[in-house]
């Protein structure tokens, strides 16, 4: 019954802002708008084909009709007419192959760069790390999972927002440096016209100079398995001053995350913030209910892990399980958000082990 | 189609102790009859077009809205690639090998194919390969999930168990295709009646000629592909695994080796089937016969050369781009010239319009829009934004379903009076091709939009700026789908019943199946015609 | 060798899709398979080199 | 089917599925061919020179800014980064740097690093002199270790190129390690009886 009900109110719920964008984005890099304008060039060229084409099949169908008393002719061969439409389609080929090679060679520029941002892509969300200042985090999905099961309204930025986005300066080149931790990924913004795939064991580069800050959003457009479309890429672009007061903020709250990890937390406090990090990172394969999917992903209530030795518990969260979809989180979360949800998933989801894990006890 | 004059055999002088058809399922089971076999090709790529299809309905049913309804995101992945590989490799290359098997024959005065039993192993391996892969739906870890390109590492690390059945389907698949071709080759090149020189040959036979040998050179190549998929998964080696030494990159190439020239070979068999319609309904001989058979011929061999353009996104150095996106350019050249031939060859014709007919324009009006928008993907910049995006996918189901797919029906409702003998319901057959041909626009151009618009590939879900176009290429799914039971009802009833079909069935009709009476005896040719 | 010559320009036609009836006949009359193969092999590979060489000569003028 | 169109039919199957299996084997042949296209056009960011590089001179008129990133792929639970993010050097000194490697598990484990190299231009002329991706790295439980790598930069590098990233993925293969041990040790058994 709740299937039909769920069906019959994303029906109804028409999406607010109905868009009926045809074209291709232009973009805001001098690059995105070149591509722009050759993908409009090939397309009016293939218009004027096709009317010609089309015009004369038409004219044709219309004209040399049996019903209208036409009589067929028997000629059925002549080169030169051959030769004049093969050439003169080849020649605006080789004429559309100038401009073309042109902006491929813009884009291979090998100039240095003033930011270098490491991507990698993971199953089911980016990583991004500046190599120049001590900055790394992930990028998750944080449309909530209601919107998703339709169980509430679609917020405008569906499946388009993530918690920490992209923060990158305007009018500067900035390097990507694109690799990924398991499978194939593909990161794509369209507005920025770069697109590169993110392919395990290998590194590639690509850059971009955006000239007006703003959000800018994208997808990963490389099939990687259950979550492909749920793992977009948001970029922030913001002027120079603001990008160089983010990076400070970003030192400072690093700061703080280290003292917040030998603070200690109460048994309510560790609960509280465990739910947070186990529907951001854990709910996707465990379910929010903790039931899991049998044959594919563990349940979480009474598991034997998780009411279990508490240290077995941090271990499979920190480590990750080899040869299984379980990843080290190590990297992913910090050790006060690891405390936290084993805190929660020993004394939530139906399971009342009772016990508690302090942040400082997380070895990393 | 050079002009073939040639004396009616009358059905008296066949040997008269000669046997019909066996009864009863032995009749199916162990026929070596070149028609036979090629109805049960025919019926076995129309229920897997049925099947994809059904596949097709749940995708365009989850994509109707933003939001997950119906399927989970891992069952969608499953339904993409199994409606991929089941359309592929179920339902057009079979159709297009049940053609050739009916009337290659028939065409150029042959009494079978060279090899008979080679042909009945061929077909039936095709069900039970499909039953191998279908029935991974039911295993657990569900059905292959990593698209019908199957990626590595998502096709081999991270694959379900099931991929071991994939692998195997694949094989015998292949193995089906390539005993398939080696059978057509050997009886064109061997068994033409005497006369019948390749000159004369119907474009039909000419193009499936070098499609069988485009099969041979590219089919075991996929069989080397999955074999090495084979051998990562189970037997430790690292062909596509960067940690032992190998490249996820390495399995792209080899794929898109084969991949491209997989492409021609759906397309080529119906670049000959419209060759021959066209021609019959406008009441005038092809334009340029010897340019189209040249131009595919230079197709067998410039498909070998530009695999790459698949691969723009995946970081190939500049030299490999800018040599792919000319190689790509250039052959787009012999390929696309033919529409021309086509649209000489209905000037200053006489032109009637039934239903082959209909099916043959729609093919080439659409193809065509396929056709540029394969001209706009080969330029590579540009291709950074279109790669991998719904704006793909728009073009090659246009050069798929209004292609390869329209093509098969024209032929069938072109070559159906001759099998069954009854005449064809002209308005059924218009109602279905009306309802085919809106339900394919409505369906696939708003793809174009919605790709353009940025909405990427295989996902179950999207932003809310890509609703109101998918939920129209939805409308237009269903409207496709079901009028595809219309086709069904017209080919059950023209073998059921209808007006006797005369041995010309169409007035412009021309060559040697022409000749034979309708429906066509179980032997024919047993002497070869005269064809002078 | 004329035969050569004769099914070399034959391909080249071909890669172009351009082909007239009397070439045609005098093709299939004269002209051996194993013939047109070769020459075709040989045509697609100098497609392929004369395209790289292109590449190379533009990568030149540019830097 | 006459008698000579038959044995004509067998000899055409006969080289048509000779023809099938070669292309089987050629399938199978670009994967080599693959590699060499790689080390010559450095295609995928590859190269496999190994050992000394016969580099003409220093050519101290540019430098060129070389980084260092690492990836650690699927369930590597490692501690693995550079001692030094980037460096800038003149082509054709040898150079050297480390990476450190941290195993902060309960057991004995192995990885092996893949090294790639971008712009893939550049990987040809990326010469590394002595690294530790040449084979694998063992680590016992809870240990660390710097891991040396000398590499030195190729005077004929385009000029346009003026920084390259070498990237290093850090496998774990102790289980493949273990499956080769065992065979070592039952063939050093069968032999010693």
């Amino acid at each position: 019954m709740s299937k039909a009900f769920t069906l019959a109110l994303s029906l109804l719920s028409t999406p607010a802002l109905a868009d009926w964008q045809l074209n291709m984005n232009e973009g805001v890099t001098a690059l995105s708008r070149e591509i722009f304008d050759l993908h409009m060039l090939i397309f009016w060229i293939c218009v004027v084909i096709g009317v010609a084409v089309f015009g004369v099949m038409f004219y044709s169908i219309f004209k040399f009709r049996k019903s209208k008393g036409a009589v067929a002719e028997h000629w059925h061969e002549n080169t030169t007419v051959e030769v004049f439409w093969t050439v003169i389609p080849s020649i605006i080929l080789i004429a559309m192959a100038v401009p073309a090679t042109a902006t491929l060679m813009d884009m291979y520029d090998t100039s240095e760069a003033d930011v270098d941002i490491q991507i990698t892509g993971y199953q089911w969300k980016w990583r991004y790390q500046y190599l120049d200042e001590d900055i790394d985090f992930f990028s998750n999905l944080s449309t909530p999972r209601e919107e998703i099961v339709n169980e509430s309204a679609k917020n405008p930025n569906y499946l388009l927002e993530v918690d920490n986005a992209l923060v990158i300066p305007a009018n500067k080149k900035v390097r990507f440096l694109v690799t990924a931790n398991d499978v194939i990924h593909s990161w794509w913004v369209p507005h920025f016209a770069v697109k590169k795939d993110a392919i395990p064991g290998f590194i590639n580069e690509a850059w971009v100079k955006v000239e007006e800050p703003g959000v800018y959003r994208g997808q990963c457009t490389e099939l990687c398995g259950k979550d492909h479309g749920f793992m977009p890429v948001v970029v922030e672009v913001k002027s120079e001053a603001d990008y160089a007061q983010w990076v400070a903020d970003q030192k400072a709250m690093k700061l703080a995350m280290a003292n917040e990890a030998s603070k200690k937390f109460s048994m309510d406090e560790l609960i509280a913030k465990g739910e947070g990090v186990y529907q951001a990172a854990c709910a996707g394969c465990h379910q929010p209910n903790g039931q899991g999917i049998p044959g594919a992903f563990p349940a979480i209530t009474g598991s034997a892990i998780a009411t279990g030795a508490i240290d077995a518990h941090v271990d499979i969260i920190v480590n990750g399980k080899t040869g299984t979809a379980m990843q080290a989180f190590k990297e992913q979360l910090s050790a006060a958000d690891i405390a936290a949800v084993v805190t929660y998933q020993r004394n939530a989801l139906g399971n009342t082990v009772g016990d508690m894990v302090q942040p400082s006890a997380i070895q990393k | 189609m050079a002009t073939v004059d040639v004396d009616l055999p009358h059905v008296k002088d066949e040997d008269p102790h000669h046997h019909g058809p066996a009864k009863g399922l032995g009749r199916w089971l162990y026929t070596t009859n070149h028609k036979d076999i090629g109805s049960m090709y025919l019926i076995f790529s129309l229920s897997m077009f049925m099947i994809g299809g059904i596949m097709a309905l749940i995708i365009r049913a989850e994509l109707f809205q933003p939001g997950l309804q119906l399927v989970e995101p891992n069952f969608f992945n499953q339904m993409t690639t199994m409606h991929g590989l089941i359309m592929v490799f179920g339902a057009v290359m079979p159709a297009f090998v049940g053609l050739a098997n009916w009337m290659i024959p028939m065409q150029i005065g042959a009494p079978d194919m060279a090899l008979p039993r080679m042909n009945n192993w061929s077909f039936w391996i095709l069900p039970f390969a499909f039953l191998i892969l279908l029935s991974s739906l039911f295993m657990p870890g569900g059905a292959p999930n990593f698209g019908w390109t199957f990626y590595a590492p998502l096709s081999t690390t991270y694959a379900p168990e099931s991929v071991t059945f994939f692998i195997f389907g694949v094989h015998i698949m292949g193995a089906s295709s390539i005993m398939g071709a080696i059978n057509i080759i050997a009886t064109i090149l061997n068994m033409r009646a005497p006369g019948m020189t390749l000159m004369k040959m119907p474009l039909f036979v000419w193009t499936w000629l070098i499609t069988a040998f485009l099969l041979i050179a590219v089919m075991p190549v996929l069989a080397g592909v999955v074999t090495m998929m084979l051998m990562d998964i189970h037997f430790g080696t690292s062909f596509f695994n960067a940690a032992g030494g190998g490249d996820p990159v390495l399995f792209q190439h080899v794929f898109w080796f084969f991949g491209h020239p997989e492409v021609y070979i759906m397309i080529l068999p119906a670049f000959g089937i419209i060759s021959e319609i066209i021609p019959t309904f406008a009441r005038k001989r092809l334009f340029g016969y010897s340019s189209m058979v040249y131009a595919v011929a230079s197709i067998a061999l410039l498909s070998f050369v530009v695999w790459a353009h698949h691969m723009f996104t995946v970081g190939m150095p500049l030299v490999g781009e800018v040599f792919f996106m000319f190689a790509t350019m250039l052959i787009a050249v012999p390929t696309g010239v033919k529409v021309f031939n086509w649209v000489a060859t209905m000037f200053r014709g006489s032109m009637t319009f039934e239903t082959p007919m209909l099916f043959a324009i729609a093919f080439v009006v659409l193809f065509t829009i396929g056709g540029f928008s394969g001209l706009m993907l080969a330029i590579a910049p540009a291709d950074f934004q279109y790669h991998d995006t719904y704006f793909v996918v728009a073009h090659f189901h246009y050069v798929l379903v209004p292609g390869a797919i329209f093509s098969i029906m024209a032929a069938t409702y072109y070559w159906l009076p001759k099998w069954t003998g009854h005449q064809l319901n002209e308005t059924m057959g218009k109602l279905h091709f009306w309802l085919s041909f809106v339900g394919v626009n409505v369906t696939f151009f708003p793809m174009h939009f919605v790709g353009l618009a940025g909405m990427p590939r295989r996902i179950p879900d999207y932003a809310l700026q890509f609703a109101d176009f998918n939920s129209m290429a939805s409308v237009g799914a269903f409207i496709f789908g079901f009028s595809q039971l219309v086709f069904i009802y017209n080919v059950i009833q023209n073998v059921r019943a209808g007006e006797k079909a005369t041995a010309q069935v169409w007035d412009g009709a021309q060559g040697l199946e022409w000749t034979i009476p309708s429906p066509a005896p179980y032997h024919t040719f047993s002497k070869p015609p005269k064809v002078d | 060798m004329k035969i050569w010559m004769l099914a070399i320009w034959s391909v080249m036609a071909s890669f172009l899709g351009v082909q007239s009836n009397a070439n045609r006949e005098r093709d299939f009359e004269h002209g051996r398979f194993s013939v047109f193969i070769v020459a075709g092999l040989i045509m697609t590979l100098i497609f392929l080199l004369s395209v790289y060489g292109l590449v190379q000569l533009v990568m030149m003028y540019v830097n | 089917m006459t008698e000579q169109n038959q044995t004509k039919t067998n000899r055409l199957v006969v080289r048509l599925a000779t023809a099938a299996i070669a292309m089987f084997g050629f399938g199978f042949a670009l994967v080599p061919l693959y590699d060499v296209f790689c080390d010559i056009t450095g295609l995928n960011g590859k190269n496999f020179s190994q050992g000394p590089a016969d580099v003409a001179s220093v050519d101290r008129s540019r430098t060129v800014k070389v980084q260092f990133v690492t990836v650690n792929p699927a369930d590597m639970p490692w501690e693995f980064k550079p001692t030094l993010r980037s460096m800038r050097v003149y082509p054709g000194e040898d150079q050297t740097t480390t990476f450190y490697a941290k195993n902060s598990t309960a057991e004995w484990m192995v990885a092996q690093a893949v090294p790639s190299v971008t712009p893939s231009e550049a990987a040809p002329y990326l010469h590394k002199v002595n690294c530790f991706c040449f084979d694998r790295q063992p680590l016992d439980a809870g240990t660390d270790t710097e891991m040396p790598l000398l590499f030195v930069v190729d005077p004929e590098l385009p000029e346009h190129i003026s920084t390259i990233t070498l990237s290093y993925a850090l496998y774990d293969l102790t289980d493949d390690q273990k499956v080769t041990q065992l065979t070592l040790d039952n063939d050093k058994g069968r032999t010693s009886l």
